[in-house]
C-alpha cells in the first residue's frame, strides 16, 4: 500500500486521571512530527500524525490501540504512560506485530519485539538515586513510600534488596503503601517524621504516583519536613507535577530522572524553545517523559531512513545500535534489548519549580529489561538482535522471521 | 369572582374536563358535587393552576389567570386545601403552617388565633412534624394552612374526609361564617351530601367532565342531585 | 407442550420473536460472515477488529440489561453492578492465567508471572482449581452470585433502600477495588491479569476465536435476555414492580420483598458475572479499575440512555453510548466529552423514555398497553 | 565530616568573639569565595565549611546568598557575585568585598547552587550566630536548630548563650538544647543524668530518639537506666499524644469530607436531585481560586497576596453558585421527581464541565499556594496542628453553622424546604418554585465552590478534582442520613476519626477498605443511615 | 390468656409511644371469628397506629397482640402476618401506581407467596373469574388495564378495597374506607360488608356515622389511645364522654 503519508499513532490519555501527565506527550509529539515535516517529511513523505484518547480506560487503550494499527493503518505508534495501559497494549501490537515507543520509567521486568523502552528501568533511576542518598548524602535509614501498585511494588521490592545487600538493617526501613490518589497525608508524614527522628540520617524514597504527590508534599511542607532534615527523592515528580505545586517550601527535595528542564545544553535549549514557540507559551515545562519520546522519536527516524520502508520488521532491525544525541549532552544508544542508554541525574527541587542537577553518573547507563535483584529474573536475557530472537529466555524463542 | 367558561383539560389521550363553565360568587359558598372519578379534582386543579388546561378560560377578580403560574394565583388570594391533605411531611405543624406566610406582606406574617381555637389539637403539636400527624389531624392542619393565607377565595376538595364529626361541626360553622363575611369566595367539593346541602348557597353537580346541573342552592332539587351521585 | 414451553413462547408477540430472531441471525451469523467471506476491501467488509469491538459493547450490553433487571423492575439502583462483572472476569482471567503455563517470561508454570517475580512461594488456595476451564466457567457464575446472595440478602432483610442501597453496592465494588489494587491480594494489583495466550486450547489471537468469543457473547446476551423477559413477565416481575412502587404495601398482601428483590439480584449478577468472563478473553485484560464506582455509575447511565424498565433498552444504550465513546474518542480526541456530555443531556431532555422512548412512542399508537397485561382483561 | 567542621569553625569563631569578627583574613575569604564555583558539590560544601571557620563579617550575606541563589559566577571571568535582579538583568555586587560588579543579564551568569548537604551547612553555621540575635524569636529558632541537630559541639556556645539568656521561653528550649547536646556526647555522668531529667518531660519524637539511644548506649548504668525509666514515661504519655494526633487528624479530615459533602447535602440531601456534577463545583472553586491567586500575583502587591483566600471564597460562591442556577433553569427543573434523568444529565454536565476547564486551562494541575497565614504548623501540648488544616477545620464548622441557621431560620430556608418536600402544593401557598429551585441549588453549587477554595489548599488543582470527591461526598451525606445536616457532620467527622484511627494499624489502604465495610455494615443497623429521620412519613 | 383463646383478635395492654408521646395507652379489645367491629374514635385517639400494630408495621412498647388466640403477631414480619390471612385498607389509599388495576389485583389475590413458585405462577380459569368479580364490585372493569397510578382519589379507594377482597383474608381491617365516597356508594360499601362479615371478621374505622349506623355491629369508642366506650351505636352516642370529646353538640 503506497499511503501517500507515513502514520504515526498517538496512544495518550487526554481525559480522565491520566490526562495530567499524557496530554502534554502528545502535544510533545505533535510538535516534533511537525519539526520532520518541515524539514521535508520521512522517506519524502510527509509524517500524518493520528491522536486519539484512550480517557485513562485500560481496555479502551487496547481498543485504540487496535484501531490505530487495524483501521488507520499506523507505522507506528508512540503513547501510554501507566504499566497496566502498556500491558493492555501489549497482546495487541504483538498480535498485530505493531510497534509501541513506551517513555515513561518504569518497573521493567518486561521485554517484548514490538515495544522499545525509552523510559528508565529501574536499574537507571532507582538504583542510582539510592547509591546517591547512601554514599554522599550519609542516609542510614529509609522509608520507601509508594502507591500501592506494580510500579512501586517493584521498585520497592529491588531497592529492599539492594540496601540489605548493602547491609542496611531491615528495621532502618519502613515501607509504606498508601491507595491512588490518596489525598489525607496526615498519618503518614508524622510517622515518617518520627521514624526519621531516631538519630540516624534518614531518606524517603518516594513512588508516589500522579495526584497523590500534591498533597503529599503540601503535607511535607506543612508539617515542616525540610529536605535538609529528611529528604525525599521521587522517581514520579518531574517538571510537570511541580508546576502544581508551590515549591518553595519544598527547595532541596530530589528526584531522580534522566533529563531535567534545567539542563545546560544546546540541544536541549533547542528542544525548549521549540517546545515553547509550538504551545505559544513560555511558562510550559518539559520533562523526562518528553525527552524519551524526543529520543525514540528521532531514533525511529533514523532507523526508518536507514531501513528506507517503515515496515516495522525491518525497522526493528535497524533499529538496534541507533544513536541520538539525547538533550542532556550525551548520545543515547539503543540496545538490542530494546532499552537505551541514558545518564543518570539527581536534582534538587529548586523555589522556581525547577530541578537543579547535583548529581549525575559518570557515563549513560544501559537499560536492564530484567533485574539482577530478583532471583528468578536474573537469569533471563533479552536480546532481539537478528536472528537470535529472544526476550525473555534463556535460549532463542522465536524462529527466524520470514522475510528477513 | 371566580368564573370557569368553557374549560377543557386533558390527561395525556384522555379528555377529563369538556367544556366546564363554573362561578364562585364572594360572600357565597359554591357547592360542587359529582361521583368519583368525574373531573372535580382537576377541575380544582385547573383553577390552581395545577394542570394546565387546554382550553377555556379562568377569570379571577375580573383579571384572566388562565396562564397564571400557580404560585402567583396563590398570591392574589386563592387558599387551596387538596384532596389527600398534601402536608409537608418534614415541617412541623408550626412551618406548615408558616408556608403560608409566602403570600403574605411581612407585617401580616403571624399566625391567627382564631386558627388555633377551630382546630385545638394543632396548638398542642406545633412542633411535631406534618407527617407524624393522624389522618384527620393532617386534615385540620390542610385547612389551617388554608387559613393562614387569608384568602379570598378558598378552595376546598372534600375538607371533611377524615375528621371526626364534632370538628366538621367546626368547619361547618366555620365555612358559613366566612362565606356569610362578603369578603371571600369559597369553592367546595363535597361528597358528603347532607354537609353540602346544609352548606352550599349555590350548587354545581357534575358528571364525566361536564356540569349537567347547577344554580342557587335554595332551588335544588334534590332527587334530581342524588340521581347523578349514584351509580 | 408443557406450561413452561407455552409461557416462554408467549414471551414475545410474534412480531417480537421475528424481529428478535432477525437481530440474533444478523448479529450471531452474518456479522461473522461478512467478515470472513468478503474481502477486506469490500465495501461490507466488517474487519475483525470491529467484530472484537463489537463483542466487547455485547458484554457491556449484558451488564446493562443485569443493571435493567433489579433497577428497571424492582427499583434497586445497585451502583456496584461493576463488581460482579469484574469478579466473573477475574474467574476467566484466572483461568487463562493458569494455560499460560511455562510460557510466562518466567517460565514457571506453577506461577503466574507476577507472583513469581513478587516471590511468590506457591500459588494461594483460592488460585485452585483454576485450570479447568469448566470450574472456572462455574466460578464466573457462582462467585458473583453469591456475593450478590450474601450482600443481598443483608441489604435486603434489613431493609436497606433507595439510595442507601446504592451508595453501599458502591462502597461494596469500591472497597474490592481497593483490595484488588493490593498486590498482596494476589492477583495482580493494579496491572490485574494480562498477557493471555489462549482459551480452551484456541489461540486468542486466531481470528478465529475471536469469531468464536463473539458469536458466544451474542448467544449468552440472548439467553439473558430470554431470561430476564422471562422473569419479569412473570407474576414475579409484576411483584418486582409493585415493590419499585410501593414496597412496603408489598409486604401488607403478603410477598416477600427480600425474597423477591434478592432473587433478582442474584440472577442479574450471575448475569453480569458472564458478561465478564465473557469480556476479558475479548479485550485481553482484567484490572482493578472494572470495580471503580464511576464504571458502575457509567453502566446506569448506559442503561438510563437505552431506557430504563426495557430490556432491550439498556442493550441498546450500552451499543450506542459505547459506540459513540468509541468513535469520538478516534475522531474529535481533544473534546469529545462535549458531544458524550452533550448527548447525554439531549438525550434526558428530549427523550425522557431513552431511546427505546422514540420506537416505543411510534408503536405506542398501535398497541395500547403493555405486551404482558392486554390479554388478560380480555380473558377476565 | 564538613559539618563537624563547620561546626568546630564557628565555635572557634565564637570563642573569640561573641559577634562575628571585624578583621579576619580577607584574603582567604576571598579564596573561599571562589572556592564556592567548582563543579564538584563536596569542593563546593568545602568552601562552605572553611567561610564557617573563617567568620568573616560577610560570611552571613554570602551564605545566605548561596541559601537564597542569589550567587552567581559571571561567566566570563568566573567572578563570584551576589545578584539582585531588576529589570530584565541583575545588578551585581562582588560576594567577598560587597563592591559594586555592573549589571549583567541572567545569560551571563551561572547560578551557584547550594544542594541539600550546603544548605544544612549553612543553616547550622548560620543559626548558631542566631544564638545572640537580639530578636528573641531568633534565639528560639536557632536553640530549636541546636535541638533538632544536637551536637556535642554546641555545648560551649549554648552555655554561653545561656548565661545572658533572660527570656523565660528561650532559656527553657536553650536547657533543653543544652541537655540534647550533652547527651549527644561530652556531658559528665552527672551532667547527663541531669540532661535525662531535663528532657525526660519533653515529647518530641527527635528527644525521644536521643533518650532512646541513651538507654541503650550510654557508657553509664546510673545514665542508661533513668534514660531507660525516662523513656517509658515518655512512652506512656506519647499513647495519650498519639490518640489526641490521630483525633484532630480525624477531625481534620472530615472536615475536607464535609466540606466536599455539604453542598451535596443541599442539592441531593435536601433537594433529592442526583447531582453528579457536585465534584465539578468544588472544581470551579478550585479554579476560581486559582484565578484569583493568579489576578493577586499579577496585579497586586505582594504583601496583599495573604488576603486572595478571603477575596477567592465570595468569588468561588459566585461562580459555582451562579454555573449552578445555571445548570438548574436550563436542565434540572425539568427533571424534578425523575432522580434517574437528573443522575444522567448531571453527569453529561460534569463531563462537559471538565473537558471545559481542561480547554481553557489545560489538562495538568495548577498550582495554588498556601498564603503564608496558613502555612507551617504550631505545637499544642505536644501536637503538631499543622496551620492549613485547623483553618479548614474552622472553616467547615463555619460553612456548616451559617447553612444550619440559613435553612433554619430564614423564610428562605422554609421555602426550600418546603418546595422539595411537596413542589406543587408549596406552589399552590404562593412559594415561587421556579425561583426557590434555581436559588437552592446555585446555594448548594456555591457551597460545593466555596469547599474548593479550602481543597485547593490541600489538594492538587486539576479538571478531574471534582472526580475525587464525588464518591466520597455521597457516601458522607448518605451515611449520616439522607436530608438531615448534621447527619452529614457526624457522618463526615465519624469516617475521618474511624480512618485516621484505623491507618496507624492497618495502613492507609486496609483502612480505607475497613472504613467501606463498617460503612455497609453500620447501614444494616441503620438502614437510613446515621441521623435517619424517623417517623410514619418515611415508609 | 384464657380470654385469647377462641378469639381471632386479642390485643391487651397495648402500649405504643412515638418520643414519649403515648399513641396508644395500655389497649385492650378482643374481636370473635366471625364478629364485624366498628372503631370510632377523635382524631389521633390512635385508630390507625393499631392497626399498624396489629399489621406488624408498629412494634408495641408493651402488650399482647394475638392472633387466633395463639400467634403473638408482635412477633411476626409484615408478609408473615398478611400470609395468616390478615388484610389491611390503608387510610391513604396506597395501590401499585404502575401496575394496571388487574395487576393490582392480580398480585393480591390470595395463593402462591413463595418467590420461586411465583416466578412461575400462572392464573387459573376460577382465579381470572374471581378478579372479573372483584372488578365489576369495585366497578373499575373498564379501567382494567389501565394503570392505578391515573385512577381519581375515589377510585383508588376502592381498588384498595378490591385488593382486600381479592387477598380473601379471615380479619380484615378497613381504615376509613368510604372516606370520598358518595352517600351511595357509602352504603353499598356497607352492604357488603356486612355480607362479607358473615364468613369472616372485620373490623372498621370511620367518622361517617350514617356508615357506622348501616354496618349495625358493636362500636369501640378509642381515645387517647384507650378504649372510651364500648357497645351499640345508640349506646355510645348516649355516652357524655363520647359526645364531648368526638361527637360534639
Ligand atoms: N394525573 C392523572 N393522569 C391521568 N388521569 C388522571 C390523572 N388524575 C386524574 N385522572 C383521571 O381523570 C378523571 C377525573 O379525576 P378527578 O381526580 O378529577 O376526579 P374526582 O371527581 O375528583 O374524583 P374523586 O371523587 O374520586 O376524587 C379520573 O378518571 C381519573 O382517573
Ligand atoms: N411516628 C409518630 N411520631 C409521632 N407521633 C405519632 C406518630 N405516629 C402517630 N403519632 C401520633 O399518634 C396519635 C395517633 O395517631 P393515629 O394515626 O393512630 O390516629 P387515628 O386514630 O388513626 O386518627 P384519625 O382518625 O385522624 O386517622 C396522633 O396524635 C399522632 O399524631
Ligand atoms: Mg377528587
Ligand atoms: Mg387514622
Amino acid at each position: 500500500w503506497a499511503a501517500d503519508t507515513i502514520k504515526v499513532g498517538i496512544l495518550h490519555s487526554l481525559s480522565g486521571t491520566m490526562a495530567i501527565s499524557e496530554t502534554t506527550l502528545k502535544d510533545a509529539m505533535l510538535m516534533m512530527i511537525d519539526d520532520l515535516n518541515k524539514q521535508g517529511g520521512l522517506l519524502g513523505k510527509q509524517v500524518e500524525p493520528v491522536v486519539v484518547d484512550p480517557a485513562s480506560n485500560w481496555p479502551l487503550f487496547a481498543e485504540k490501540a487496535r484501531e490505530l494499527l487495524e483501521k488507520d493503518k499506523v507505522d507506528v505508534m508512540f503513547g501510554c504512560w501507566t504499566s497496566v495501559s502498556r500491558k493492555s497494549v501489549l497482546p495487541v501490537v504483538e498480535d498485530l506485530n505493531g510497534l509501541l515507543f513506551y517513555p515513561v520509567q518504569y518497573e521493567g521486568e518486561e521485554s517484548s519485539r514490538n515495544v522499545f523502552y525509552t523510559g528508565a528501568a529501574p536499574n537507571q533511576q532507582a538504583i542510582p538515586a539510592v547509591d546517591y542518598l547512601m554514599n554522599d548524602l550519609g542516609v542510614k535509614r529509609w522509608v520507601l513510600a509508594g502507591t500501592d501498585y506494580v510500579y512501586p511494588r517493584t521498585t520497592n521490592k529491588i531497592l529492599e534488596q539492594y540496601l540489605i545487600d548493602k547491609g542496611v538493617a531491615p528495621a532502618d526501613i519502613m515501607v509504606n503503601y498508601t491507595p491512588f490518589g490518596h489525598a489525607d497525608w496526615q498519618t503518614i508524614v508524622s510517622d515518617v517524621k518520627k521514624f526519621g527522628s531516631a538519630g540516624k540520617k534518614t531518606a524517603v524514597v518516594s513512588t508516589i504516583n500522579g495526584d497523590a504527590n500534591v498533597p503529599f508534599y503540601k503535607e511535607l511542607a506543612n508539617q515542616g519536613i525540610k529536605a535538609n532534615d529528611i529528604p525525599v527523592v521521587a522517581f514520579s515528580v518531574g517538571e510537570e507535577e511541580l508546576a502544581g505545586i508551590d515549591t518553595k517550601p519544598l527547595v532541596g527535595h530530589l528526584a531522580a530522572w534522566n533529563y531535567f528542564m534545567s539542563e545546560d545544553s544546546p540541544a536541549n535549549a533547542a528542544f525548549i524553545k521549540k517546545w515553547h514557540a509550538f504551545t505559544k507559551d513560555t511558562k510550559r515545562v518539559t520533562n523526562d517523559p518528553m525527552e524519551a519520546h524526543f529520543i525514540g522519536f528521532n531514533m525511529w527516524v533514523q532507523a526508518v531512513r536507514q531501513a528506507g520502508t517503515t515496515d516495522v520488521d525491518a525497522v526493528r532491525q535497524a533499529m538496534y545500535g541507533q544513536k541520538v544525541a539525547n538533550l542532556t549532552g550525551g548520545v543515547s544508544e539503543m540496545m538490542p534489548n530494546h532499552h537505551i542508554t541514558k545518564p543518570v541525574l539527581i536534582g534538587e527541587i529548586q523555589p522556581d519549580g525547577q530541578f537543579a542537577t547535583v548529581w549525575q553518573t559518570e557515563g549513560l547507563v544501559a537499560g536492564d529489561a530484567w533485574s539482577d535483584f530478583i532471583p528468578e529474573s536474573k537469569k533471563l536475557n533479552a536480546d532481539w538482535t537478528y536472528p537470535w530472537v529472544c526476550g525473555n529466555c534463556e535460549k532463542p524463542k522465536f524462529a527466524p522471521l520470514a522475510g528477513m | 369572582m371566580l368564573t370557569c367558561t368553557d374549560v377543557h383539560l386533558h390527561y395525556g389521550a384522555s379528555h377529563t374536563l369538556r367544556g366546564v363553565g363554573l362561578k364562585a360568587e364572594k360572600g357565597r359558598v359554591t357547592c360542587l358535587m359529582g361521583r368519583n372519578g368525574v373531573g372535580k379534582t382537576s377541575l380544582l386543579g385547573a383553577v390552581m393552576g395545577m394542570h394546565p388546561v387546554s382550553g377555556g378560560a379562568i377569570t379571577w377578580e375580573g383579571d384572566d389567570i388562565t396562564r397564571l403560574p400557580t404560585h402567583q394565583r396563590a398570591r392574589r388570594g386563592i387558599a387551596y386545601v387538596p384532596q389527600g391533605r398534601e402536608i409537608f411531611p418534614r415541617l412541623t405543624v408550626r412551618e406548615n403552617l408558616e408556608t403560608g406566610f409566602a403570600c403574605l406582606p411581612r407585617a401580616l406574617r403571624h399566625l391567627p388565633d382564631e386558627i388555633f381555637d377551630l382546630f385545638p389539637v394543632l396548638r398542642d403539636m406545633l412542633h411535631r412534624r406534618g407527617g407524624d400527624l393522624s389522618g384527620g389531624q393532617q386534615q385540620q392542619l390542610a385547612i389551617a394552612r388554608a387559613l393562614v393565607t387569608k384568602p379570598r377565595l378558598l378552595v376546598l376538595d372534600e375538607p371533611t374526609e377524615g375528621i371526626q364529626p364534632s370538628i366538621i361541626k367546626d368547619i361547618e360553622r366555620v365555612i358559613r361564617l366566612l362565606g356569610s363575611r362578603g369578603d371571600m369566595a369559597i369553592l367546595l367539593v363535597e361528597q358528603y351530601f347532607e354537609f353540602a346541602r346544609d352548606l352550599a348557597d349555590d350548587y354545581a353537580v357534575m358528571d364525566r367532565g361536564e356540569i349537567v346541573m347547577a344554580g342557587a342552592a335554595v332551588a335544588m332539587e334534590e332527587a334530581e342531585v342524588r340521581k347523578h351521585l349514584t351509580v | 407442550m408443557g406450561p413452561i414451553t407455552r409461557r416462554l413462547i408467549a414471551l414475545e408477540s410474534k412480531r417480537g420473536w421475528a424481529v428478535l430472531l432477525a437481530v440474533f441471525a444478523f448479529a450471531a451469523v452474518a456479522v461473522p460472515l461478512l467478515n470472513v467471506l468478503l474481502p477486506p476491501d469490500h465495501a461490507l467488509h466488517v474487519p475483525t477488529y470491529m467484530v472484537q469491538l463489537l463483542g466487547k459493547f455485547l458484554c457491556y450490553a449484558m451488564l446493562a440489561l443485569a443493571l435493567d433487571l433489579i433497577w428497571g423492575f424492582a427499583g434497586v439502583l445497585s451502583l456496584g453492578h461493576g463488581a460482579f462483572f469484574a469478579l466473573g472476569g477475574y474467574a476467566m482471567g484466572m483461568y487463562m492465567m493458569r494455560q499460560i503455563g511455562e510460557r510466562g517470561v518466567y517460565g514457571n508454570a506453577d506461577l503466574p508471572d507476577f507472583m513469581v517475580f513478587l516471590n511468590w512461594g506457591e500459588l494461594p488456595w483460592y488460585w485452585w482449581g483454576f485450570d479447568s476451564f469448566w470450574f472456572a466457567a462455574l466460578m464466573a457464575v457462582a462467585v458473583p452470585g453469591l456475593l450478590a446472595f450474601v450482600f443481598g440478602w443483608l441489604a435486603f432483610r434489613s431493609r436497606i433502600t433507595g439510595v442507601y442501597l446504592s451508595i453501599i453496592t458502591q462502597a461494596m465494588t469500591y472497597a474490592l477495588m481497593l483490595a484488588f489494587f493490593r498486590n498482596e491480594m494476589g492477583f495482580g494489583g493494579n496491572n490485574g491479569l494480562t498477557d493471555f495466550k489462549d482459551i480452551l486450547g484456541y489461540s486468542l489471537s486466531a481470528d478465529g476465536t475471536k469469531i468464536g468469543l463473539y458469536v458466544a457473547t451474542v448467544i449468552a446476551l440472548t439467553l439473558a435476555y430470554l431470561v430476564s423477559r422471562f422473569i419479569v413477565g412473570s407474576r414475579l416481575g409484576r411483584i418486582l414492580l409493585a415493590v419499585r412502587d410501593a414496597e412496603s404495601r408489598v409486604r401488607f398482601i403478603g410477598h416477600s420483598v427480600t425474597g423477591a428483590k434478592l432473587f433478582a439480584f442474584t440472577v442479574s449478577a450471575m448475569i453480569a458475572g458472564v458478561a465478564g468472563a465473557l469480556y476479558v478473553p475479548q479485550v485481553g485484560i482484567i484490572n482493578p479499575s472494572e470495580f471503580s464506582p464511576a464504571q458502575s455509575i457509567e453502566v446506569a447511565i448506559w442503561a438510563a440512555v437505552g431506557g430504563r424498565g426495557t430490556l432491550f433498552g439498556p442493550i441498546l444504550g450500552a451499543l450506542s453510548v459505547n459506540g459513540a465513546k468509541s468513535f469520538f474518542t478516534g475522531a474529535a480526541p481533544e473534546v469529545w466529552l462535549f458531544f458524550l456530555g452533550g448527548l447525554f443531556v439531549v438525550v434526558t431532555l428530549f427523550l425522557p423514555k431513552g431511546l427505546v422512548g422514540l420506537a416505543s412512542a411510534a408503536r405506542r399508537l398501535k398497541r395500547p398497553t403493555l405486551p404482558v397485561t392486554k390479554e388478560e382483561p380480555r380473558n377476565a | 565530616m564538613s559539618r563537624i567542621l563547620a561546626a568546630l569553625g564557628v565555635l572557634v569563631a565564637l570563642m573569640f568573639a561573641p559577634l562575628a569578627p571585624a578583621h579576619a583574613d580577607d584574603a582567604a575569604f576571598a579564596a573561599a569565595v571562589a572556592g564556592l564555583d567548582q563543579k564538584s558539590f563536596p569542593k563546593r560544601a568545602e568552601a562552605v565549611a572553611t567561610l564557617g571557620t573563617l567568620g568573616h563579617a560577610r560570611t552571613e550575606t554570602v551564605l545566605r546568598a548561596l541559601a537564597d541563589g542569589t550567587l552567581f559566577a559571571r561567566k566570563e571571568d568566573r567572578q563570584v557575585v551576589i545578584g539582585r535582579l531588576s529589570g530584565d538583568a541583575y545588578s551585581l555586587s562582588d560576594a567577598a568585598t560587597g563592591a559594586p560588579a555592573g549589571s549583567a543579564p541572567s545569560g551571563e551568569l551561572a547560578k551557584i547552587i547550594a544542594n541539600n548537604q550546603m544548605r544544612g551547612q549553612i543553616q547550622d553555621i548560620l543559626g548558631r550566630f542566631l544564638l545572640f540575635s537580639t530578636d528573641a524569636e531568633d534565639r528560639i529558632r536557632a536553640a530549636d536548630q541546636v535541638l533538632s541537630n544536637p551536637d556535642a559541639s554546641a555545648v560551649a556556645q549554648v552555655r554561653n548563650a545561656l548565661k545572658t539568656e533572660n527570656e523565660p521561653a528561650v532559656r527553657q528550649r536553650l536547657e533543653r538544647a543544652l541537655a540534647a547536646a550533652l547527651l549527644s556526647g561530652g556531658g559528665t555522668t552527672e551532667e547527663r543524668l541531669a540532661a535525662v531529667q531535663t528532657l525526660g518531660n519533653t515529647n518530641e519524637p527527635a528527644l525521644r530518639g536521643l533518650i532512646q539511644r541513651t538507654a541503650a548506649n550510654d557508657a553509664d548504668d546510673a545514665v542508661r537506666a533513668a534514660a531507660t525509666s525516662a523513656l517509658a514515661a515518655i512512652d506512656r504519655r506519647l499513647v495519650f499524644l498519639d490518640m489526641g494526633q490521630n483525633l484532630v487528624f480525624g477531625l481534620s479530615l472530615g472536615s475536607v469530607l464535609l466540606l466536599a459533602a455539604i453542598g451535596l447535602a443541599i442539592t441531593f440531601g435536601v433537594m433529592g436531585v442526583i447531582n453528579m456534577a457536585h465534584g465539578e463545583m468544588i472544581m470551579l472553586g478550585a479554579y476560581t481560586t486559582f484565578v484569583v491567586q493568579q489576578a493577586f500575583r499579577a496585579y497586586l502587591p505582594p504583601d496583599l497576596f495573604g488576603l486572595y483566600l478571603v477575596v477567592a471564597v465570595p468569588m468561588a460562591f459566585v461562580v459555582a453558585g451562579a454555573v449552578g442556577v445555571a445548570m438548574e433553569r436550563s436542565v434540572i427543573r425539568f427533571l424534578y421527581g425523575r432522580p434517574l434523568e437528573t443522575l444522567l444529565a448531571t453527569w453529561g454536565i460534569s463531563l462537559m464541565l471538565q473537558q471545559a476547564i481542561r480547554s481553557s486551562f489545560g489538562a495538568t494541575n495548577r498550582e495554588v499556594a498556601n498564603p503564608a497565614w496558613m502555612s507551617g504548623a504550631m505545637d499544642f501540648l505536644g501536637l503538631t496542628l499543622t496551620t492549613n488544616r485547623i483553618v479548614i477545620i474552622i472553616f467547615a464548622a463555619a460553612v456548616v453553622l451559617a447553612l444550619a441557621a440559613f435553612l433554619r431560620w430564614s423564610a428562605m430556608g422554609l421555602n426550600m424546604r418546603a418546595v422539595t418536600q411537596n413542589r406543587s402544593m408549596a406552589a399552590a401557598m404562593g412559594i415561587p418554585t421556579g425561583r426557590v429551585d434555581a436559588l437552592t441549588f446555585g446555594l448548594g453549587s456555591g457551597i460545593a465552590g466555596v469547599a474548593g477554595v479550602a481543597l485547593s489548599q490541600v489538594s492538587n488543582v486539576s479538571p478531574s478534582l471534582g472526580q475525587g470527591y464525588i464518591v466520597d461526598s455521597f457516601m458522607v451525606v448518605v451515611f449520616g442520613g439522607v436530608g438531615s445536616l448534621w447527619g452529614t457532620v457526624v457522618g463526615a467527622m465519624s469516617l475521618g476519626i474511624v480512618n485516621k484511627f484505623l491507618e496507624p494499624y492497618s495502613g492507609a489502604v486496609l483502612a480505607k477498605i475497613l472504613v467501606l465495610v463498617i460503612i455497609i455494615l453500620f447501614i444494616q443497623k441503620r438502614p437510613r443511615g446515621l441521623f435517619a429521620l424517623r417517623g410514619r412519613f418515611v415508609e | 390468656m384464657r380470654e385469647a383463646h377462641g378469639s381471632i383478635l386479642y390485643l391487651d395492654g397495648v402500649s405504643v409511644s412515638f418520643d414519649g408521646f403515648k399513641a396508644l395507652n395500655s389497649l385492650s379489645l378482643i374481636i370473635e371469628p366471625g364478629e364485624l367491629r366498628t372503631i370510632i374514635g377523635p382524631n389521633g385517639a390512635g385508630k390507625t397506629t393499631m392497626m399498624d400494630v396489629i399489621t406488624g408495621k408498629t412494634r408495641p412498647d408493651v402488650g399482647a397482640v394475638l392472633y387466633d388466640g395463639e400467634v403473638d403477631l408482635t412477633k411476626q414480619s409484615e408478609e408473615r402476618i398478611a400470609i395468616m390471612g390478615i388484610g389491611r385498607k390503608f387510610q391513604k389509599p396506597t395501590v401499585f401506581e404502575n401496575l394496571t388495576v388487574f395487576e393490582n389485583l392480580e398480585l393480591a389475590l390470595a395463593g402462591e407467596r413463595r418467590t420461586f413458585a411465583v416466578l412461575f405462577a400462572q392464573l387459573s380459569g376460577t382465579q381470572r373469574d374471581r378478579i372479573a368479580e372483584i372488578l365489576a364490585t369495585i366497578r373499575l372493569t373498564a379501567r382494567a388495564g389501565e394503570k392505578a397510578g391515573t385512577l381519581s382519589h375515589g377510585q383508588k379507594q376502592w381498588l384498595e378495597i378490591g385488593m382486600l377482597l381479592a387477598q380473601d383474608p379471615r380479619l380484615m381491617l378497613l381504615d376509613e374506607p368510604v372516606a370520598g365516597m358518595t352517600d351511595a356508594e357509602t352504603e353499598q360499601t356497607a352492604e357488603l360488608l356486612v355480607g362479607i362479615a358473615k364468613e369472616r371478621s372485620v373490623i372498621v374505622v370511620e367518622h361517617d356515622m350514617e356508615f357506622v349506623r348501616t354496618l349495625a355491629s358493636k362500636v369501640t369508642v378509642l381515645h387517647e389511645g384507650s378504649v372510651l366506650a364500648e357497645g351499640s351505636l345508640a349506646h355510645v352516642q348516649a355516652d357524655e364522654r363520647v359526645i364531648e370529646v368526638y361527637l360534639g353538640r
